[in-house]
């Protein structure tokens, strides 16, 4: 394990030389989740998990793997559509969580009379705009700067692929989350993927067979936590098998 | 004897936890935060339902109790402010009881309390709810041959433990908050101030951490226990979690 | 009332396109179950199964009580079945769902009316005392195959059970302690096992345990209860997608082969636990010498 | 008034004494379409296998096959080259353009629910009705606080079906003075005529006039049959009348307070007992499998008359009893009269 | 009371007089109640059944989550008379009637069209006033009859019936087949309630409840099957002859 982590539980403080300072432009700093603020000057933690900081983000927040997902603003979910309102389609990100909104004019191109059609049960592949306690979590399938979809939008075919929250944290963190999976098998298989902040990956191998493989390969790492050089064996496994 | 746990083992609930202590095992889960029925919202609040499930047959009023004393001080750790309108689900199921738990005179709540208090702070944790603060919970009875001193108080006593000491005078339950703070007091059958006061500060010193190296109760020792306290036993828990979920870091 | 979430209509046609291509999620073949592990606790009559990612633990407690008045030389013999939410937020205490309804009634009718257990064994005195015997199944974990898997953990904690002796004088009967006397197996006559078969492709196709994921998309299920002797204990398919009738007697044949198996598997457990009890036993016997005078009771 | 006590009617007889030999029409159901109007089709029953014909409603075609197989028990119909089967009862399927008798069920912040006897309620939205001041007018935010006294829960309505939503939902309005709430009168629904075969070959009948005044001995009487088999006969509405055919300047002073009353007026019992005859003839075509429409009921209502007039002079009638009784004596006796 | 087999095979007639393949009596009316949208009254023997349907109509919740959007729900409820059975007793709502509800709901689920009322709800509502045996069957078919009134489409027919075996022993040469079978054979022998679509030997409902021996399952099906054949003719008979008076 690595030495540097400190662990907390709930109501441990952290002390303030753990935490990074605020230096230069950014005064402020900024508290990720399971941390909160305790005036006037104590930083506690809610849950347990490791401490991680940002010292270029002046951020800190607790990294933990398990439990519900809580929508934050700013994640790529998968969210299932369940009912179609007037103007949004409410969408669940978890089984039996509050409706999230997901306005019907939020998808590229779309205006009143070319709102897309989804039918219940249907998976859109969305980001959450706002998440605060007291509203609904808002999503959204266009770029609001650009007013593209960048790769967001309605899901079409595939599997879903459940997967741990940390896992998912680490496919999209790019090189730092050490998932070499998907480069290795992108060598030699197309495949189209989409992961959710939320616990989820969606993936279409265009065959049955490439998608259950690909899709069980990310479930492995997940599971057996492996390293770069077992996910580059599994890869090639995988690439045999197919 | 420190008490075993697992953490996170089930698949459906979004916090798991089973407890072995002292023949007692219980498993419990957690689900949310979730949708809440209409009828149990709250505007600024999260709703928290505690399920306690008994070993034998369904749900009777010794049941009812306890869900209503767990209610109460979870509701205290839980930072239900943060969580509005969502429901906290705990679910926690006996598994089994040891064989003598009846014939101990001590009333079978109170025996199972400190054991349930734990188990869903644990289930808690591995569903990542938001808390203030953890807890740690103990049971002291103290038996009536003798004149109550430090001495002669059982801690966290097993079933076999309490058959030997029979008859027991009154039986008392202590949580501690994180910070040392006392969230639950339940006792039972006839005690002294004094009495209840030195169970409480053997249970404080059991329980929490150790501040100005006060050393552990002598009992404990005697009993051949390990040199640690529950908040450090609680600590050991989270860090075997931690380390199970970060292992993909130290792996190549 | 909460329902349990639907599945995602991406997933309902990609779990059916590759059941047309001979797949299913977990590579098992159609005729297979997931993998079972069955464990016994330190108790008599405590099982714990685990079918995959399903775990459900079937307990035996026992009690003596007056017989029914209509049924003077029998015991009693219940099986409890309430889901917690525990399994799945789905399932609201006190509100049964058609789930546990059909979980309950399967198990009684597979074990209670099929008299598995010979409940004339568990009168003490005809009319005035008899053990009352009940089976609490709590589902722990669920992903589908709840009612297969209640029913191994049900038959194997029957099996694993021991219930006090007792002694007869006349009209007054006293139970002695485990310490008193050995306890005694339940006389079970015979031993019935589910096998839950969804059907896909309007009756065309049935797999054998299907997890969560395969009950959500099937058209139907039906349920055949057998013991290892050929016998057909119980058979309930609830409407859903018709079926041709030799497709049914298909399944009687391959359940037979399931039970057989499943049969064998319970056995082989019980016997190693029975070794390591004997084991234990012989020391614990020793010990118990030892303990002894602090084991008795005071008073 | 002196009591006479009558004897209890005899039940209904069910004819199917008479159609012993329908075993046989079972045996013509492999080839063509069946050609018999005595014989109707029933669920699970091949209609046709000729790959001809194109399946319409109450039919289905299994798949990978070309047999057309009936899911209800009616009459089967044919349009050029689609086969439709047409069900004995079913519930009200709405269509644009209907006109319809409904009751409020709930009351929104702006729109109502109605119960139209459609597999779904219907909504009346606030702004497609006639708001007191004038047809002309905006709704405002006072309309909307105001809701309750256009329409509350219980208050029936005659409407017409303006448009349907993906789900068979259907939207109303009532933005004509022929519209509007109904009071003074007896509300008839006749359970199942909506859809199946009655609106067809018995029962309301789509035609072009759903309301119609009828002159009967004690005065005039409206009758509203609305399609779904919600029937309204009230008393006559004098002004509604009068005012038919004024103006767009004068509906100011139509649309007054009196339209969203709910209040009955006082009904003389001659007129009252005019409106129960009516209602009843109306539940009697029903039971006998007839159309309703304006000529039937008029002609039915004059044959209830004079054989009312009759029996009162003869004594006591020898038929069965009920509605049903009544519409079939009064139909032996035009047809017989040509 | 132990049921003498031993009568049964010498004059190969049953307690009540009938051969091994005859079903009872059947008495059955469509359309009985004129305020319900689709009603029946069902006799078989002495088993007296009423069944009503209201609906499709709304939900009694709109706007159900995680509902079927897409199409319409069957809700199922079954009342006994308190005079219907041997004992006057009042039935709560215990598993054996909540099973019979789930059989019938998930039988008619599949069967009707629902997807032509998405968001509504189909109610039927069966009470049963006098017990005699094959109590599913019954209620099978008189909710068969009822949805029918209702004009609410279908695929086929579903009709019930209960077939046994006679032999108790082991032997299984020995076993004959009953058809439709009363309260005090149900009692003393193993049987099965079997629902077919109509016309094909399609099996939509089946529950067996007592022990048997695997090889008679298969004759007890076959007759069962064929019982339901037969129950459809005279079904849809009450059907054809309902319907003339719409011609």
């Amino acid at each position: 394990m690595a030495v540097d982590t400190m662990i907390v539980l709930p109501g441990d403080e952290v002390p303030q030389d753990a935490l990074p300072t605020p230096t230069g432009k950014k005064k402020q700093l900024t508290l990720g989740p399971g941390l909160r603020h305790i005036p006037p000057s104590t930083v506690a933690s809610t849950i347990v998990g490791a401490l991680v900081t940002d010292d270029k983000k002046v951020a800190a927040w607790i990294e933990s793997n398990s439990g519900r997902y809580l929508p934050t603003a700013g994640d790529l979910v998968i969210a299932t559509v369940q009912t179609s309102t007037a103007e949004a389609f409410n969408c669940t990100l978890t089984p039996h969580t509050p409706y999230a909104t997901l306005p019907h004019l939020a998808f590229e191109g779309a205006t009143k009379k070319t709102r897309p059609q989804l039918a219940p049960n249907s998976l859109v592949y969305a980001r959450v705009v706002t998440a605060t306690k007291d509203f609904a979590p808002e999503l959204t399938c266009v770029d609001p700067s650009t007013g593209k979809s960048e790769g967001l939008g309605p899901i079409k075919g595939g599997m879903v692929f459940k997967i741990s929250l940390g896992m998912a944290r680490r496919m999209l963190a790019g090189s730092k989350g050490g998932v070499v999976l998907l480069e290795a098998l992108g060598e030699k298989l197309g495949f189209e993927i989409a992961v959710g902040r939320n616990g989820a990956v969606v993936v279409d191998g265009g065959k049955v067979k490439s998608t259950l493989a690909i899709g069980k390969a990310i479930q492995e790492v997940d599971e057996q936590a492996l390293g770069e050089k077992a996910q580059k064996k599994l890869a090639e496994r995988v690439l045999k098998s197919v | 004897m420190a008490p075993e746990a697992i953490l996170s083992h089930l698949h459906r609930a979004d916090g798991s936890a089973t407890y072995t202590h002292n023949g007692y095992c219980i498993i419990g889960a957690v689900n949310g935060p979730i949708e809440v029925l209409r009828r149990d919202e709250m505007p600024e609040e999260a709703t928290v339902e505690v399920n306690v499930r008994p070993a034998v047959g369904v749900g009777s009023p010794k049941e009812r109790h306890l869900e209503t004393l767990l209610h109460s001080t979870l509701r205290s750790i839980i930072l239900t402010r943060s969580i509005p309108r969502t429901l906290v689900q705990i679910t926690l199921q006996v598994r089994s009881l040891p064989d003598e738990e009846s014939s101990t005179g001590v009333s079978p709540s109170l025996l199972l309390l400190p054991h349930l208090l734990h188990t869903s702070l644990l289930a808690l944790l591995s569903a990542s709810i938001p808390l203030s603060t953890t807890l740690t919970a103990v049971l002291i009875a103290l038996p009536s041959t003798n004149t109550a001193t430090a001495s002669t108080q059982l801690l966290s006593p097993t079933a076999q433990e309490l058959l030997r000491a029979k008859p027991i005078r009154s039986a008392h339950v202590f949580a501690f908050s994180g910070e040392g703070k006392l969230l639950l007091n339940e006792s039972d059958g006839t005690f002294s101030y004094e009495e209840w006061d030195e169970a409480a500060e053997a249970a404080q010193e059991v329980c929490c951490k150790e501040d100005g190296g006060v050393g552990l109760g002598e009992g404990m020792e005697v009993d051949g226990r390990e040199g640690q306290n529950l908040d450090d036993w609680l600590r050991s828990v989270v860090r075997t979690k931690v380390g199970h979920e970060q292992r993909w870091k130290s792996t190549s | 009332m909460p329902q349990e979430a639907q599945i995602s209509v991406n997933e309902r046609a990609f779990i059916q396109d590759a059941l047309k291509e001979q797949l299913r999620l977990d590579g098992r073949a159609f005729d297979a179950f997931r993998p079972l592990e069955l464990t016994f606790g330190d108790e008599y009559g405590v099982a714990d199964v685990q079918l995959g990612k399903t775990r459900v633990i079937a307990r035996i407690s026992v009690d003596v009580t007056t017989p029914l008045p209509e049924r003077k030389f029998d015991g009693v013999f219940q099986i409890i079945t309430e889901f917690s939410p525990m399994a799945s937020p789905a399932f609201e205490v006190g509100r049964p769902t058609n789930a546990e309804v059909v979980l309950s009634r399967i198990l009684e009718k597979a074990i209670r009316r099929s008299n598995a257990l010979d409940t004339e064994s568990l009168c003490i005195i005809a009319g005035l005392k008899c053990f009352a015997l009940r089976a609490d199944v709590h589902v722990i974990d669920h992903d589908g195959g709840l009612i297969d898997a209640s029913c191994i953990a049900v038959m194997a904690a029957l099996q694993h059970f021991r219930r006090p002796d007792v002694l007869v004088e006349g009209e007054k009967a006293t139970v002695l302690s485990i310490r008193e006397r050995d306890p005694i197996p339940l006389s079970i006559l015979h031993q019935p096992l589910c096998v839950t078969f969804s059907y896909f492709e309007e009756g065309e196709l049935f797999l054998v345990d299907s997890n969560l994921a395969e009950e959500q998309v099937r058209d139907g299920e039906v349920i055949i209860t057998m013991n290892r002797h050929g016998e057909v204990c119980q058979i309930a398919k609830y409407g859903g997608a018709p079926v041709e009738p030799y497709a049914l007697f298909n399944l009687t044949s391959l359940a037979l082969q399931k039970v057989k198996e499943m049969s064998k598997f319970i056995q082989e457990r019980l016997d190693e636990d029975a070794k390591r009890r004997n084991a234990g036993g012989l020391l614990a016997e020793l010990s118990a010498e030892n303990d002894r005078p602090f084991d008795r009771p005071v008073g | 008034m002196p009591i006479t006590i009558l004897p209890p009617s005899a039940p209904i007889a069910t004819a199917h004494l008479k159609h012993e030999d329908s075993d046989e029409d079972m045996s013509d159901d492999d080839g063509l379409p069946i050609q018999s109007a005595t014989s109707i089709v029933t669920p699970g029953e091949t209609v046709t296998s000729d790959p001809q014909w194109m399946r319409g409603h109450g039919t289905y075609v299994p798949a990978e096959t070309t047999t057309i197989i009936s899911t209800v028990a009616g009459h089967l119909h044919k349009t050029n080259k689609l086969l439709s089967v047409q069900p004995l009862r079913a519930r009200y399927q709405p269509e644009i353009g209907d006109l319809v008798v409904g009751r409020i069920v709930s009351v929104q912040t702006k729109k109502w629910t109605v119960d139209i006897a459609a597999p779904m309620l219907a909504s009346l939205p606030l702004s497609a009705i006639n708001l007191p001041g004038g047809i002309l007018r905006r709704r405002t935010a006072v309309d909307e606080l105001n809701i309750r006294t256009f329409f509350s829960e219980g208050d029936l309505l005659v409407a017409e079906v303006q448009s349907l939503h993906g789900d068979n939902t259907a939207s109303l309005h009532t933005r004509s003075l022929k519209y509007g709430k109904l009071r003074n009168g007896l509300f008839t629904s006749l359970s199942g005529a909506g859809g199946g075969i009655l609106s067809r070959r018995g029962g309301v009948v789509r035609s072009k006039r759903q309301t119609f005044t009828l002159q009967t001995s004690a005065g005039e009487i409206d009758v509203v049959l609305g399609v779904n088999g919600y029937i309204f006969v009230s008393a006559h509405n004098k002004s509604k009348q009068d005012e038919k055919d004024v103006s767009i300047t004068s509906l100011e002073q139509g649309v007054s307070e009196t339209l969203y009353s709910s209040q009955n007026d006082e009904i003389e019992p001659g007129v009252a007992r005019e409106i129960t005859r009516v209602s009843t003839l109306v539940k009697g075509l029903v039971a006998c499998g007839r159309r309703v429409d304006e000529d039937m009921i008029v002609r039915v209502y004059e044959g209830a008359v004079d054989l009312d007039a009759e029996e009162k002079v003869m004594g006591s009638a020898d038929r069965a009893g009920g509605a049903k009784g009544v519409v079939e004596a009064v139909l032996g006796r035009l047809e017989m009269g040509g | 009371m132990p049921l003498d087999t031993s009568t049964y095979s010498l004059a190969l007639l049953r307690l009540d007089g009938r051969r091994w393949n005859e079903l009872r009596n059947i008495h059955a009316q469509i359309s009985t109640q004129a305020a319900a949208d689709g009603s029946s009254y069902l006799e078989m023997g002495n088993t007296k059944v009423l069944c009503t349907v209201t609906g499709p109509a709304e939900g009694r919740q709109s706007g159900q989550r995680g509902g079927k959007d897409n199409e319409a729900k069957v809700e199922v409820e079954i009342g006994f008379a308190g005079f219907s059975g041997l004992e006057r007793r009042k039935r709560k709502n215990d598993k054996r009637t909540s099973e019979m509800q789930h059989t019938l709901e998930t039988a008619y689920s599949s069967l009707l069209l629902t997807h032509l009322y998405p968001h509504s709800t189909i109610t039927l509502n069966i009470h049963i006033l006098s017990q005699d045996g094959s109590l599913l069957a019954a209620c099978i078919n008189a909710a068969t009859l009822a949805l029918i009134d209702a004009g609410i489409p279908m695929t086929d027919y579903l009709v019930a019936c209960t077939a046994a075996s006679s032999a108790t022993s082991a032997e299984s040469d020995n076993s004959d087949p009953l058809l439709d079978l009363n309260n005090l054979e149900e009692q003393e022998l193993s049987f099965l309630t079997v629902g077919t679509l109509g016309r094909s030997d399609r099996v939509s409902v089946l529950i067996m409840e007592t022990r048997v021996r695997m090889e008679r399952v298969e004759g007890m099906l076959a007759v069962g099957i064929d019982g339901c054949k037969r129950m459809r003719e005279i079904l849809d008979r009450v059907v054809k002859e309902y319907g003339q008076r719409f011609s």
